[in-house]
């Protein structure tokens, strides 16, 4: 089969050591990050409440609550279920809109020498260019990079999805490319929710997308048993957590297979260190961690230290040496069809000549 | 902040179970209308989301360091699992969290309402209240007797205590709205304090603005978090400014001025809320 | 809002109680079912190993392990991979090839007294409708449905699955019907991994499906952070159990509103009688326990008896007065963006006069 | 069959855990080279997928009603559930399960050969071998001392017992198979029995058909349902007819005949296996 990989595989777990020697920097396009860990868009609003937990500069990025160009109020609550190692949500994208973002929240993360993405969100093309307009407006070094949500009802389009349309998520990308500063690398947050998110993510690359974020939540729905009716103010909501890992795996794996070139923040049910190594090793070049910020303020970090560990173990001394590497280590036995390949001496030969056995088959009188 | 706790111990108290965890450093920072939200399960919990729970009373010292008393009514998965804890279990604790009651700077006649477990906090608020010179009259409410929680302990600390259940197993046949006037009117009251279910809140609020009394209700919205970041949480709030806005229970909250809160449209976005109306949209 | 239910809604937990009086009957189509409960499709093989766990005879439905025109190996192990609150399998359609199928598993369902529902596969629009040939062999009573799993690989369009065309699904849809006793309703088995499942829908029943089976698993991937290489042999997986119930219960509401008028064999993450319920009340008129059936053999059963308690405290006499409940519970208000209403006397005033608080805000020095 | 069972006793053995459980009905069905499948965590775990564990004894009357007692080697998270189980705790046992060593039906020399806590299974089977007049002779791998199990019972049992351990920290340095044949010498083997790791059932296959003799080993496949029900342990197998078939562990196994079992295969899908090859398929 398949050649060893070069790196010394370990079981997951690890006895108690210092925090080992890896150089965990990396980076999405030209944004260079000190270390792969951020936050998932929504899942850290702007920073101000998270920063309780640990300094916001310790993170390698934050990406910001999407915004759109007016103050939104968002959808009506209920706007959140648990599910089985999941949540559903169904925020609505409630902000402040583009310019209180920019005038209010941008300095504050600046000063906390955060290295902010901000997520930008719209329902029509025109908007995401005026919103990303807006936000070029901030001094040079507050943004590291933007963040382009398509994962929006384009009201031009009867509410369709952006995400879902190659054509519709290449303009909306292109409008938020152009209006942005060329030295601001911008990348495409993609759905899980179509049919091919390759061709997605070619058409969003195409449309000048620098890197793409994977994934957004998956939809889902929740009917309240005592009520009889959807628990969610909004029907439907976005499922994110554990439950979405190997969706969020699997969409990394097949965008990086296509377009290895292209840098991805991977997103989708980390919990772990080892969550995080799965989808580096995937194609992630960083990874966010969003909804289990939720059960544990100090994930990012947590899962960050983790990750070293991880990678310490396995041999790796540099983080991007692991951004891709399940690809190689496949090589070109990924669907294992072998040919005949003759038997040990243990495999009889289908005619069994009856010598030599010592025991005749028919002699056992129980268990079978 | 964020601590690894323990259970020390779980005590059943009517329908309700008093539960007290080892978590240094909440409890030195804990004032009445804080709470703590508490994870639920270990790793391989389908459970992801912590619950929320207000706190009851703390001690910065005891033998074990700081500790924090909670009461949770035990009816979903989460809460029957804190309450199976037994001592020593590992609990991990954020808080104290959220905006706690105000409390006035001079003397003043409070009355307290309280609502099933509800009453928690309120019984720490009293002895703070008192220790400002004030006169507290506390009112506590339930369905039933066994879903009251600390009449024995009001009596201890109030100038009066009345009670109400539905099913008239104890005290007055009815709900806590039906004696808040004569309570009021009674006790000369300058501002009213609440914590219990939405509606009781909302109808604490309506009397206490009938007599032109401040409230401070703590509510109770579904989070996610707890700590300020999914905007899981809101409810429709008149600022200052006139202006209503979708504000997070868990943050701005849980106490706010009765007379902000929109309750006629908790679980909608008001036409006339900043931002709205919302086309259904993304996430 | 809208108007409360006329059922008695009812906290979830419920006290012991003899089994209650519900009229569990429902239907696929025109096939009639004595309860709304059913196996799915490769979560109980062809019936022999879970009989020796309860009588394959109180099942309403017993969905076979999808069928292939020739004998078939499957997929390389490994083959599954637990996730959380889910699995992923890579088993590749393993099974004896349809005429052995027809000559010693069908007459042995038969005589269990199992309602069995046939679902057959295949790679080629050619080879479903052979496959359904051969299917029609049986003697009549022996198969109460065929379900038609499309989530397959198109053998002469690059291997692309039929379930993610409209129509390419139609086309297999088509061959199974024209090939399939008219006696015999058959079901379309529909993917998630789309982007717009009602068109798949609307596709499968204009080329005449009857009925509707709704969620096959949904795409996913798993890497061993030991080997650093995916878990499953076929690389990626089909993920199962109650981590996608939320994905299920949207899919099964979304194409219920659509087309209210097609029964739906609901399937995805029923672990119990509740989650049973929330799939009946978003459109499903049966329901399929799939990969529970591993964590509890006697699951099957044991949602039913869920069920039928679920049914009965919420004042349903019918289980048929449950499906779809949910769409007319919600009635106009989906989207609860209300009107101005008059506020009640709490609400302060924007101006505040000043007089009658006797409480200044400034007068609190602490808490805010 | 399923029943509830519980936990009667978790034992610290070497590096293992022996966990005794009650599982009225198991017992009583139960063969040496069955397995049980145990569930993981309660309703709320996010572990949905059963664990099997070969069956190291049981007692059909105890004072309990009917136990069954295995060998747990804690390594990942269901397995160290399990050995953290304390006495009363319910778990949900499915057994026995699979197709059991079959044993000779007049007296004959059996080498029973275990690796680690593969040897759990083969103390029961001595005993029904003996009852039936055989020569036992028990060979013990692992890769140090505390990961062999059974050293002290094998003895009270077997007419010879070999160890050996990677590391030379118990009996002879090196692996199962550096002995066997010797040891089969000695014995004028006409059986093997082995249970443990692939890798070293695979070398005793081929250890014993070099000698001639017919091996029965007890496979360890990753398995998601143990009942036979989902397709997920399979490996080739060559049948009567000559003709390999991918089947299942679970069922058809996990004993199986060491020389029908295509070892170089495992993890492949042979082209001349039936339904071969397969392209890219559906699930
Ligand atoms: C600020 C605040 C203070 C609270 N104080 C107390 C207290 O002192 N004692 C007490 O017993 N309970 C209290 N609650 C309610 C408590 O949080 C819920 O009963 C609990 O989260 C339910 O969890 P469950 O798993 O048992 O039920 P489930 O219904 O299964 O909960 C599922 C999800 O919905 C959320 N949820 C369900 N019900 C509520 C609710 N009523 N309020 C908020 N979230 C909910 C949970 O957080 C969870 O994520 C408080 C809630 C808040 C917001
Ligand atoms: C027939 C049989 C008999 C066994 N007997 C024993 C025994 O007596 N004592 C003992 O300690 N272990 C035994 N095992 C192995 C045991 O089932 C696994 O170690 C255990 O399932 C791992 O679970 P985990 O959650 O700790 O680890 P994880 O690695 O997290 O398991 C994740 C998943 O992979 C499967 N899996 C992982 N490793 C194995 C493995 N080696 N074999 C089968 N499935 C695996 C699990 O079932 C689970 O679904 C036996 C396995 C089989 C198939
Ligand atoms: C409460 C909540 C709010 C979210 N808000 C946004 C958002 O504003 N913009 C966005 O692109 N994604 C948003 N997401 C999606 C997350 O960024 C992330 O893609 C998804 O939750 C999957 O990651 P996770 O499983 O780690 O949570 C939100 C998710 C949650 C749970
Ligand atoms: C091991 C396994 C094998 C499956 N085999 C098939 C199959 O042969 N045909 C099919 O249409 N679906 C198959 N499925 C999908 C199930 O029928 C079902 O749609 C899916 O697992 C979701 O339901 P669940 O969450 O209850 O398992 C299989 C699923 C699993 C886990
Ligand atoms: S609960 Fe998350 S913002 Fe309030
Ligand atoms: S483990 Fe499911 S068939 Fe063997």
């Amino acid at each position: 089969m398949t050649t060893p990989p070069a790196v010394r595989p370990v079981l997951p777990q690890s006895a108690d050591v210092p925090e080992p020697e890896v150089d965990m920097r990396t980076s999405l396009a030209w944004a260079a990050l000190p270390n792969p860990l951020a936050t998932a868009s929504g899942c850290a609003a702007n920073g101000r409440e998270l920063s309780r937990f640990f300094p916001l500069s310790r993170l390698g990025a934050m990406v910001t609550k999407s915004v759109m160009l007016a103050p939104r109020s968002g959808r009506p609550t209920p706007r959140m279920a648990e599910t089985p190692s999941g949540m559903l949500n169904s925020i609505g994208l409630q902000g402040p809109g583009v310019d209180a973002f920019v005038q209010q929240d941008l300095p504050w993360l600046k000063a906390q020498g955060a290295r902010t993405i901000a997520s930008i969100a719209a329902g029509s093309i025109d908007e995401y260019a005026e919103v990303a307009a807006r936000l070029a407006l901030a001094p040079p070094g507050t943004v590291t990079a933007v963040e382009v949500n398509i994962s929006c009802p384009n009201v031009e389009d009867r509410g369709l999805v952006f995400a879902c349309d190659p054509d519709a998520a290449a303009a909306a990308v292109a409008a938020a490319r152009s209006a942005t500063d060329p030295s601001i690398p911008v990348l495409a947050k993609l759905s899980p929710d179509v049919t091919d998110i390759v061709s997605i993510a070619r058409a969003c690359v195409g449309a000048g997308a620098d890197g793409l974020t994977m994934i957004n939540t998956v939809l889902g729905m929740v009917i309240d048993t005592t009520t009889l009716r959807p628990v969610l103010g909004g029907v439907t909501g976005g499922l994110s957590g554990p439950a979405i890992r190997p969706v969020a795996v699997r969409c990394i794996w097949q965008v990086h297979a296509a377009l290895p070139e292209v840098p991805i923040l991977g997103v989708g049910g980390v919990r772990t260190g080892l969550d995080a190594l799965q989808l580096i090793l995937a194609g992630a070049s960083a990874v966010s961690v969003g909804t289990t910020v939720f059960n544990d303020p100090g994930a990012p970090l947590r899962v960050l230290g983790e990750l070293r560990t991880a990678l310490a173990e396995r041999g790796f001394e540099r983080m991007r040496d692991a951004v891709g590497y399940a690809h190689s280590a496949l090589g070109a036995g990924a669907d294992r069809i072998a040919p005949p390949v003759p038997p040990g001496p243990s495999l009889r030969a289908p005619s069994a000549d009856g010598a030599g056995s010592g025991y005749d088959e028919t002699a056992y009188d129980e268990g079978r | 902040m964020q601590v690894r706790g323990e259970a020390l111990s779980v005590r059943r108290v009517g329908a309700y179970y008093a539960l007290t965890l080892l978590a240094p450093g909440v409890a030195e920072r804990f004032r009445p209308g804080h709470f703590v939200a508490l994870a639920i399960g270990d790793e391989s919990s389908s459970m992801l989301l912590r619950r929320s729970f207000s706190i009851y009373r703390c001690q910065e010292r005891g033998v074990y360091g700081g500790t924090v008393e909670i009461v949770v009514s035990a009816h979903g998965p989460g809460t029957e699992w804190l309450a199976s804890r037994r001592p020593h279990d590992p609990v991990d604790v954020v808080g104290p969290l959220g905006t706690p009651f105000a409390l006035p700077r001079e003397p003043a006649s409070c009355t307290l309402v309280g609502g099933g477990y509800g009453s928690a906090p309120l019984f720490t608020l009293a002895e703070r209240l008192r220790a400002r010179g004030c006169r507290v009259d506390i009112v506590l409410g339930a369905a039933t007797e066994e879903r009251l929680f600390g009449v024995l302990e009001a009596k201890r600390m109030a100038d009066s205590v009345t009670v109400t259940t539905d099913d008239g197993s104890l005290g007055t046949r009815g709900r806590v709205t039906d004696v808040l006037p004569r309570v009021m009117e009674r006790a000369g009251t300058d501002a009213v304090y609440a914590c219990g279910p939405m509606a009781m809140l909302r109808a604490v609020s309506d009397v206490a603005a009938g007599s032109g009394v401040p409230a401070q209700v703590a509510v109770e919205e579904a989070m996610a978090c707890g700590i300020g970041v999914c905007m899981t949480c809101v409810l429709p709030v008149v600022g200052e400014d006139g202006v209503t806005r979708m504000v997070r229970s868990c943050t701005e909250g849980p106490v706010f001025r009765g007379d902000t809160v929109r309750w006629a449209d908790v679980g909608t976005v008001p036409a006339d809320c900043l931002g709205a109306p919302v086309a259904a949209g993304g996430h």
